[in-house]
């Protein structure tokens, strides 16, 4: 484990940006924070977490597949990709870095999304403990520690120094190149701060959440559970939720007639909408109910069978604080899980 | 605070339900936390004395629900009208898109709605509980023993501190005294847009625009986008997309959508709030608001139905659109 | 994907000259869908034509694409061409190549070079192209003309000369309308009564006309060849069919205070009336405010009296449906009030009236069986003051009178004080004027006279104010060219009131969705080219209701009004412009948008059941435009914000195909 | 030297009864104008919908006009009435977003003025020209 | 600019009446009470500061003949209100140096018992700079 002062960030975050592009979170001007491309002057944000997700590094919300150009009545194919820049993500909590995990096994997992995996690879993922966890956290339901955050290299952060354990070859080799800006150090600093993060864990309100009800298998007992209806009412079918999630992944593909071709990219594409999964005959979930449910048997059923059991969601809470009407996973989880917490 | 009370809702619901008036309501229904409510039918007393809830943080219009609920529900739907959600109401009403028939709509007044981000800015993240007490809040985290005590006006929402009236211009019945329309500044931060050099206003709107998600949130939320069909959804537009490829394409959905609501929208602010981006995206609905009232006189979409909107009337005196710079050239 | 066909003209060198028509038809042969290309000298002529039809033929073309002169020159004759060819006439589209290129370019390759653009633009609109069939729709042979006056009666009278059946509705107890209230004539000076009264009689007589007077329009639904109208024929108590118009119950009614309508107010009436001797129909009418009977029901002499038995108290309202093919608007006009103008004394004295006042005080069946005597004290007056312009051609922020040029007014006020000082060569007659406008035929002599034979005192200046004192009239008036004012002592002031529409017009207007100006006249489809016909089709304008006239102008443009009315009545079905508006029923939400934008009243709304994805049905209200109605403006397409209304052959798709092609 | 160079690209949609037929009447008296002018035929001006307009610009277009019948001379009475508030508050809302207010215009032809449709595009092309490429309203991707 | 269209267009933007309005009907001068005291008519006024003829105006004493009665702004039907053109010429005249029409001297000698003290009052408002 090596630690620096706080005062010394920016000259590691410098260091780090010499071999290649950093993105850290920065606060914007309406007081949320955002990813951001690290430059002279950029000052990384104390806000928990970003309202985008770091998913948008790997899996960008429109990315170019390919090109056409179309010229008379000939067509010739053009490749437009532009993966190849090395990066290292700076700042990513524990249930971000968990999302990676879950979009591995979606897109690594034959046949391989190369745009996805080339980004994997150029991609360096620093995490970072939390220390003030909101009331919208709820990580651990999924087994996941804030403060044990994964990645290439793990980061925990205290009042005055920053500590850094390396986790994997790439991030070894980039903490190596720190090695000026950083001291070797025990973990009795980074234990205390666990101990804190534990205490505080404890006193979170959603901290009884259970996955009991759910996980591979239980499609048949929830798929036609009465709840769904009272539970998608009032959903507007707009995609925040899933924009904002680090772990959806559903994306569409479509073509953009330039006047002189034809740009075949892919964007994100939402459960929630009328349009999403359409086909030649019509649309398979007819109305907002049914796209409603999908989007949580999809995170909290067909995921894990699919997947080892493991959630498609990390409890990150982004959709608990962005849903216009305030209708969220964990109020699907309580109401057809039947565990209310109180 | 509200002056209305949860309970005085409550008696009223029920004493609508008890006499066959409604025979559902449509109400905010209580979340994890003291701040996340949701709009819920309730069916009958025990449902509402479970989950209705009412304090500052029930801020969602629900007159465009009404499009909806009204074709599925049986009986009359009973719903709580803020002022500013009446004008949506009748705005809709011009549009038949509900049956006025099958609605029984209690005015409410409202003394504003809190924005939770604002609370968040004062307190920090984690809150634990919000108590009402009095005029004051109290404001519980995970990280302060002691809570914060706030005032209402520290936390009103943008929307609520520019509030036009307080006055419900659609009832069937009036809770409360009946409000005012009210000289707001509302104007204001357009006015300082329009002080801007086109550089400044331009580089504005690209930093704004540029964190559109386009999640649809403002769309999907808007009481006056009620198409059946968005033109942004639609294949055979010609202009359907469905993610901000690019700076055109976010600037195209805000300015069409903008031009398509304009005349129309009431200015309820739903479209800001909801905007996962805080893109203030109320400042491009006022500009078409400020422009049509000083371009064709005052007018407010949803002060009565039926009235016709500036963008679908006329005059034969009216401005030319290079009079538009003109004028303002000439003012500067 | 459509198989289209490029013609290029070098219309000799009107565009080869400045264009290389064989380097655009080359470079448009690779445009997609384009299966064939050439260019020709002429492509108007019958061999290009040919060539067309040929080609069409032989690579099964499904579109054509001609570049050449404006489509306004020669669109119909290509679209002929592609009709000849077993085409659709509406799968034509034309690059305009020659006006909007090679004759405002001089440069050949900027000239080529954009004729190639305009050429991929059409393909790519010709592309999008689908085969349109104007809409055909029968029309009802009868017409409805909406007032009574002699704008109505003309028209009517002409229609039914053409043998097509016309109904009259006049909301007064008879026809005859303002003409029926004037003395003389200008410039001609022949009664009034003698020239109108026979056309009334006409009018009654015809088997082709029917009157329904007392009547009023009370619903106008459906669109032109096919009006539904219903018309309230108000109860006057008496049965039309049996009264004989003998006047015994006139005689006999003891209520004999009422004022008098047709004279004005200036003498009285009795509860049970016919307006005045020539009344057609001439049939007897009770007025419900005045009679005894129907108020109270105490009296009934009128019925004791009627040999007939033509009356009938217990008469009702009655409604008639009726289908017309074509309405004429007749609606007319009424003197502005003077309530407004203290200045000239009208409300405080007697002797200060209007000239249709003056008219019938000298009509000789009028209050004063035509001598002129001053109402007040019934003594002959010496001195006339006549006012013109009185509220017209007022500023429109003064709020007092009317902005127009009441045009009328000159005329007949020269009359009035011409046959004034011929009748009372004693009396001093002043015209206030000013200006004097006479353009008409014979107008300017007719002024003239007045001024040099009949020695009417026409002063340049306006009357400030009247003061009544005692029974003289103190007029206090400019003389602009003496620059004096003067002080008049007058025994009678007439004043020129500007005319406006009548108060019927303008609801009547909302019924036909027929658009109005700001002052409630009727609009005319176009001001130079189409001024008897309304915007909205199969609606026509006749008389004042469109704006003042005088008699002559207001017969020839019944006239005109007339011909128009026969043209479509002629025809036995109507065909429409295939390029309208559609809306998407999928699409529509009913908002009403379009509606409002709509200027011929074209759109309605119905409530549809959809079947919902989930297998309910959920009744929607949705657009539907009426083909017929429809002129394809395309307003309606960008007031409604999903797209759902669209314009056949401009569609939304269509022109942005021609933007992206333009833009490349 | 670049800046003569450049050629802009101008989209005007004339109404077919006066604009359209006022550019006839230009080419008829041979009146010159830029060939960057391209027109587009459209029943009324009332036709135009925002959406081809920021369509053109998106798809390259530097400068787009409408043009259509003098108000009160519409061959449908009322289009070019609504044109005018719909544009003026449509090129009102880009002046607002930072778009440059010189790219947008909506000027009246009638059938007899040729001469006066030449020189509105005259002066059109030279306002657009003075302006440069359209940046803030362009799609890279219609570009490539 | 010369200093007549100057004036002219002070006269014009102070009175805010646009004189081309007038359409020369004379009703202004029918209905004026002053009339036969002034030398030039209140119709004369508008169509003298509509020719940009101003300088007889301004040494004219019709200035101080117009009993500001307004009947003339009351009656015109084209809404041109001569009187408020008089009144700018009047207060044009009065601005000049040293020509006030009334100092406070003059006040006693006009003090009558006839002559309300309010009117007294408003002629010095108006007849000074």
């Amino acid at each position: 484990m090596r630690k620096c002062s706080l005062d010394k960030i920016n000259l590691v975050f410098a260091e780090i940006a010499k071999n290649a592009a950093l993105y850290l979170p920065v606060d914007q001007n309406d007081g949320s924070a955002a990813y951001k491309k690290w430059e002279e002057g950029t000052v990384w944000s104390n806000a928990l977490n970003t309202v985008r997700s770091p998913k948008d590094f790997f899996f960008p919300q429109t990315e170019d597949l390919m090109a056409f150009k179309v010229e008379g009545k000939n067509i010739e194919v053009m490749d437009t990709r532009s993966e190849s820049e090395d990066f290292v993500v700076f700042g990513v909590r524990a249930c971000d870095v968990k999302s990676f995990d879950i979009l591995d096994r979606v897109f690594l997992t034959e046949p391989v999304d190369s745009f996805y995996g080339s980004r994997r690879q150029h991609g360096i993922i620093i995490s970072l403990a939390c220390t003030r966890p909101s009331e919208t956290c709820f990580c651990k339901t999924f087994g996941i520690d804030p403060s044990e955050p994964a990645g290439d290299i793990s980061a925990w952060k205290t009042e005055t120094e920053i500590f850094f354990l390396a986790n994997t070859e790439k991030g070894e080799e980039l903490l190596n190149k720190l090695s000026a800006l950083t001291e070797e150090c025990d973990d009795s600093a980074v234990n205390a701060q666990k101990e804190k993060i534990t205490a505080i864990m404890d006193k979170l309100p959603l901290k009884e959440l259970k996955t009991d009800a759910f996980g591979g298998g239980k499609t048949n007992e929830l798929f036609d559970a009465p709840e769904w209806a009272e539970l998608s009412q009032s959903c507007l079918g707009c995609g925040t939720c899933t924009f904002v999630c680090p772990t959806c992944q559903c994306y569409d593909i479509k073509d953009f007639n330039t006047g002189n071709g034809v740009i075949r990219y892919r964007c994100w594409d939402s459960c929630m909408y009328s349009d999403f999964t359409k086909m030649a005959h019509g649309n398979n979930r007819l109305t907002q109910k049914e796209r409603f449910r999908q989007r949580f048997m999809h995170k909290l059923v067909y995921f894990p069978e699919n997947n080892d059991g493991e959630f498609s969601c990390v409890g990150c809470g982004r959709c608990l604080a962005k849903c216009p009407i305030s209708m969220n996973i964990v109020k699907v989880m309580k109401k057809i899980g039947g565990n209310k917490s109180e | 605070m509200q002056k209305i009370t949860r309970e005085q809702l409550i008696d009223k619901a029920v004493a609508l339900l008890a006499d066959g008036t409604v025979s559902c309501v449509l109400g905010w229904s209580k979340g994890e936390f003291d701040y996340d409510v949701t709009p819920a039918m309730f069916n009958n007393e025990e449902e509402l004395k479970a989950n209705f809830v009412f304090n500052d943080f029930c801020g969602v219009n629900f007159s465009k629900y009404l499009v909806a609920k009204t074709q599925k529900c049986e009986g009359k739907i009973l719903v709580f009208l803020k002022p500013c959600d009446t004008y949506s109401f009748n705005q809709l009403l011009t549009e038949h898109r509900f049956d006025r028939e099958k609605v029984y709509a209690v005015g409410i007044p409202c003394e504003g709605m809190a924005d939770i981000a604002k609370v968040k800015e004062i307190c920090g993240d984690g809150i634990s509980s919000i108590a009402f007490e009095g005029e004051k809040m109290a404001v519980t985290t995970l990280y302060e023993d002691a809570p914060v005590m706030l005032a209402a006006n520290d936390v009103l929402a943008e929307r609520c501190i520019n509030c036009k009236s307080k006055k419900c211009v659609a009832f069937d019945e009036l809770m409360g005294d009946e409000g005012n329309v009210i000289d707001s500044n509302r104007f204001d931060e357009v006015e300082k847009l329009e002080a801007m050099t086109p550089d400044e206003r331009f580089a504005f709107w690209q930093n704004e625009l540029s964190r559109c998600i386009r999640c649809n949130a403002c769309r999907d939320a808007c009481p006056a986008c009620t198409c059946e069909k968005c033109v942004f959804d639609n294949p055979n537009s010609g202009v359907e997309n469905k993610s901000p490829a690019n700076s055109f394409e976010e600037k195209m959905f805000h300015i069409i959508r903008a031009f398509h609501v304009a005349g129309r929208c009431t200015d309820c602010g739903e479209c800001s709030r909801v905007c996962p981006q805080n893109i203030p995206l109320h400042l491009l609905n006022r500009k078409f608001i400020k422009d049509m009232n000083e371009f064709y006189g005052e007018y407010q979409a949803g002060a009565e139905v039926g009235s016709r909107a500036p963008l679908v009337n006329y005059t034969t005196e009216d401005l030319e659109p290079g009079e538009v710079f003109d004028r303002r050239d000439t003012d500067a | 994907m459509q198989r289209v066909g490029v013609f290029v003209c070098w219309c000799g060198s009107n565009i080869a000259g400045t264009v290389d028509v064989e380097a655009v038809s080359e470079a448009l042969k690779s445009e997609p869908g384009v299966v064939f290309s050439t260019n020709y000298q002429y492509m108007c002529s019958q061999a290009g034509q040919d060539m067309i039809i040929d080609a069409v033929k032989e690579h099964n073309l499904t579109g054509i694409v001609v570049c050449s002169c404006s489509p306004r020159m020669h669109e119909a004759t290509f679209r002929k061409t592609a009709a000849a060819a077993g085409l659709n006439p509406y799968m034509v589209e034309i690059a305009n190549i020659r006006e909007q290129c090679s004759w405002v370019h001089k440069d050949m390759l900027t000239g080529t070079e954009k004729a190639i653009i305009l050429g991929k633009a059409a393909v790519a609109k010709v592309n999008l192209n689908t085969p349109l069939t104007p809409g055909e729709s029968p029309v009802t042979k009868r017409a409805l003309v909406i007032g009574g006056g002699i704008a109505g009666i003309q028209t009517a009278l002409d229609i039914a000369d053409a043998g097509f059946p016309v109904d009259i509705v006049e909301k007064k107890p008879t026809i005859g309308g303002k003409m029926a209230q004037l003395d003389k004539t200008f410039p001609t000076l022949d009664c009034a009564a003698c020239i109108l009264t026979p056309k009334m009689v006409d009018v009654a007589q015809n088997d082709k006309i029917r009157i329904f007077s007392y009547s009023e329009v009370s619903e106008i639904k459906g669109f032109v060849g096919n009006f539904d109208v219903t018309i309230k024929k108000n109860a006057r108590f008496v049965n039309e069919d049996i009264c004989t118009g003998c006047g015994a119950c006139v005689d006999k009614c003891p209520m004999k205070k009422i004022p008098n309508e047709f004279n004005l107010g200036m003498d009285n009436r009795k509860a049970i009336y016919i307006p005045f001797a020539q009344a057609v129909p001439k049939v007897a009418t009770i007025d419900p405010n005045a009679c005894n009977m129907l108020k109270n029901g105490k009296c009934g002499l009128c019925a004791k009296v009627c040999t007939a038995g033509a009356i009938d108290y217990t008469q009702k309202d009655e409604f008639i449906e009726e289908k017309y093919g074509a309405i004429v608007v007749a609606t007319g006009f009424n003197p502005i009030s003077m309530d407004k103008f203290d200045e000239f004394a009208y409300n405080q004295s007697k002797d200060v009236i209007t000239s249709l006042e003056f008219e019938r005080l000298t009509n000789a069946a009028g209050p004063t069986a035509g001598k002129l005597l001053r109402p007040s004290d019934g003594k002959h007056p010496h001195t006339i003051v006549f006012v013109q312009c009185v509220g017209s051609r007022c500023d429109a922020c003064a709020e007092k009178g009317k902005e127009y040029c009441s045009k009328i007014c000159c005329m007949y006020t020269a009359k009035h004080a011409m046959l004034t000082r011929d009748k009372y060569p004693d009396t001093e007659v002043y015209v206030f004027y000013i200006d004097v406008r006479t353009p008409g035929k014979n107008f300017d002599e007719f002024y003239r006279r007045a001024v040099e034979e009949y020695g009417v005192k026409y002063i340049k200046g306006m009357v400030g104010k009247v003061t009544p004192e005692g029974d003289v009239l103190k007029v206090q008036a400019s003389d602009l060219i003496a620059n004096k004012q003067l002080r008049i002592d007058a025994d009678l002031v007439v004043l020129a009131a500007a005319i406006e529409p009548d108060k019927s017009a303008r609801p009547l207007a909302t019924m036909l969705t027929a658009s109005m100006d700001t002052n409630d006249f009727f609009t005319e489809a176009h001001p130079k080219l189409r001024p008897v016909e309304s915007p909205t089709a199969g609606v026509f304008l006749s008389g004042t209701c469109q704006g003042p006239k005088d008699i002559p102008e207001t017969v020839s443009q019944a006239g005109a009004a007339s011909s128009k009315v026969i043209g479509l009545l002629a025809k036995d079905k109507l065909t429409g412009n295939p390029c309208v508006a559609s809306s998407n029923e999928l699409m529509c939400n009913g908002c009403s948008s379009c509606e409002k934008v709509c200027p011929y009243g074209a759109i309605t709304y119905s409530d549809k059941e959809f079947r919902m994805p989930d297998r309910t049905t959920k009744v929607r209200r949705i657009a539907v435009v009426n083909p017929a109605v429809c002129q394809g403006c395309g307003a309606c397409t960008v007031a409604c914000p999903s797209g759902a209304m669209d314009l056949n052959g401009f569609a939304n798709s269509q022109i942005m195909a021609e933007v992206d092609a333009i833009c490349k | 030297m670049q800046v003569n160079e450049y050629k802009p690209l101008i989209v005007a949609f004339c109404c077919n009864w006066c604009s359209y037929a006022g550019a006839d009447l230009a080419g008829n008296n041979r009146l010159n104008y830029p060939a960057e002018v391209k027109i587009i035929r459209v029943p009324c001006s009332c036709r135009v919908n925002p959406m081809f307009i920021l369509r053109a610009f998106q798809r390259g277009a530097d400068g787009v006009i409408i043009c259509g019948c003098h108000p009160g001379d519409c061959h449908y009475t009322s289009g070019n009435y609504y044109t005018r508030r719909r544009m003026a508050a449509l090129f009102s809302m880009l002046d607002y977003l930072g778009i440059e207010k010189e790219r947008t215009r909506v000027e009246w032809v009638s059938a007899a003025e040729g001469a006066k449709f030449a020189a509105t595009m005259n002066d059109f092309v030279e306002k657009v020209v003075a302006l440069g490429e359209n940046k803030r309203l362009e799609d890279l991707r219609c570009k490539k | 600019m010369n200093n007549n269209s100057y004036l002219q267009e002070e006269i014009i933007r102070r009175s805010g009446v646009n004189p081309s309005k007038c359409m020369r009907c004379g009703k202004c001068s029918a209905t004026c009470p002053a009339y036969d005291e002034m030398e030039y008519h209140p119709h004369q006024f508008v169509n003298m500061v509509e020719s940009g003829d101003i300088e007889p105006l301004l040494n004219s004493e019709s200035l101080y003949k117009c009993l500001s009665c307004f009947a003339c702004i009351d009656r015109c039907p084209r809404n041109v209100e001569p009187a408020k053109l008089v009144e700018a010429v009047r207060i044009a005249a009065v601005r000049k140096q040293g020509a006030n029409r009334m100092t406070a001297n003059d006040v006693p000698r006009m003090i009558d018992e006839d002559v309300p003290p309010q009117l007294l009052v408003s002629a010095f408002r108006k007849y000074t700079k």
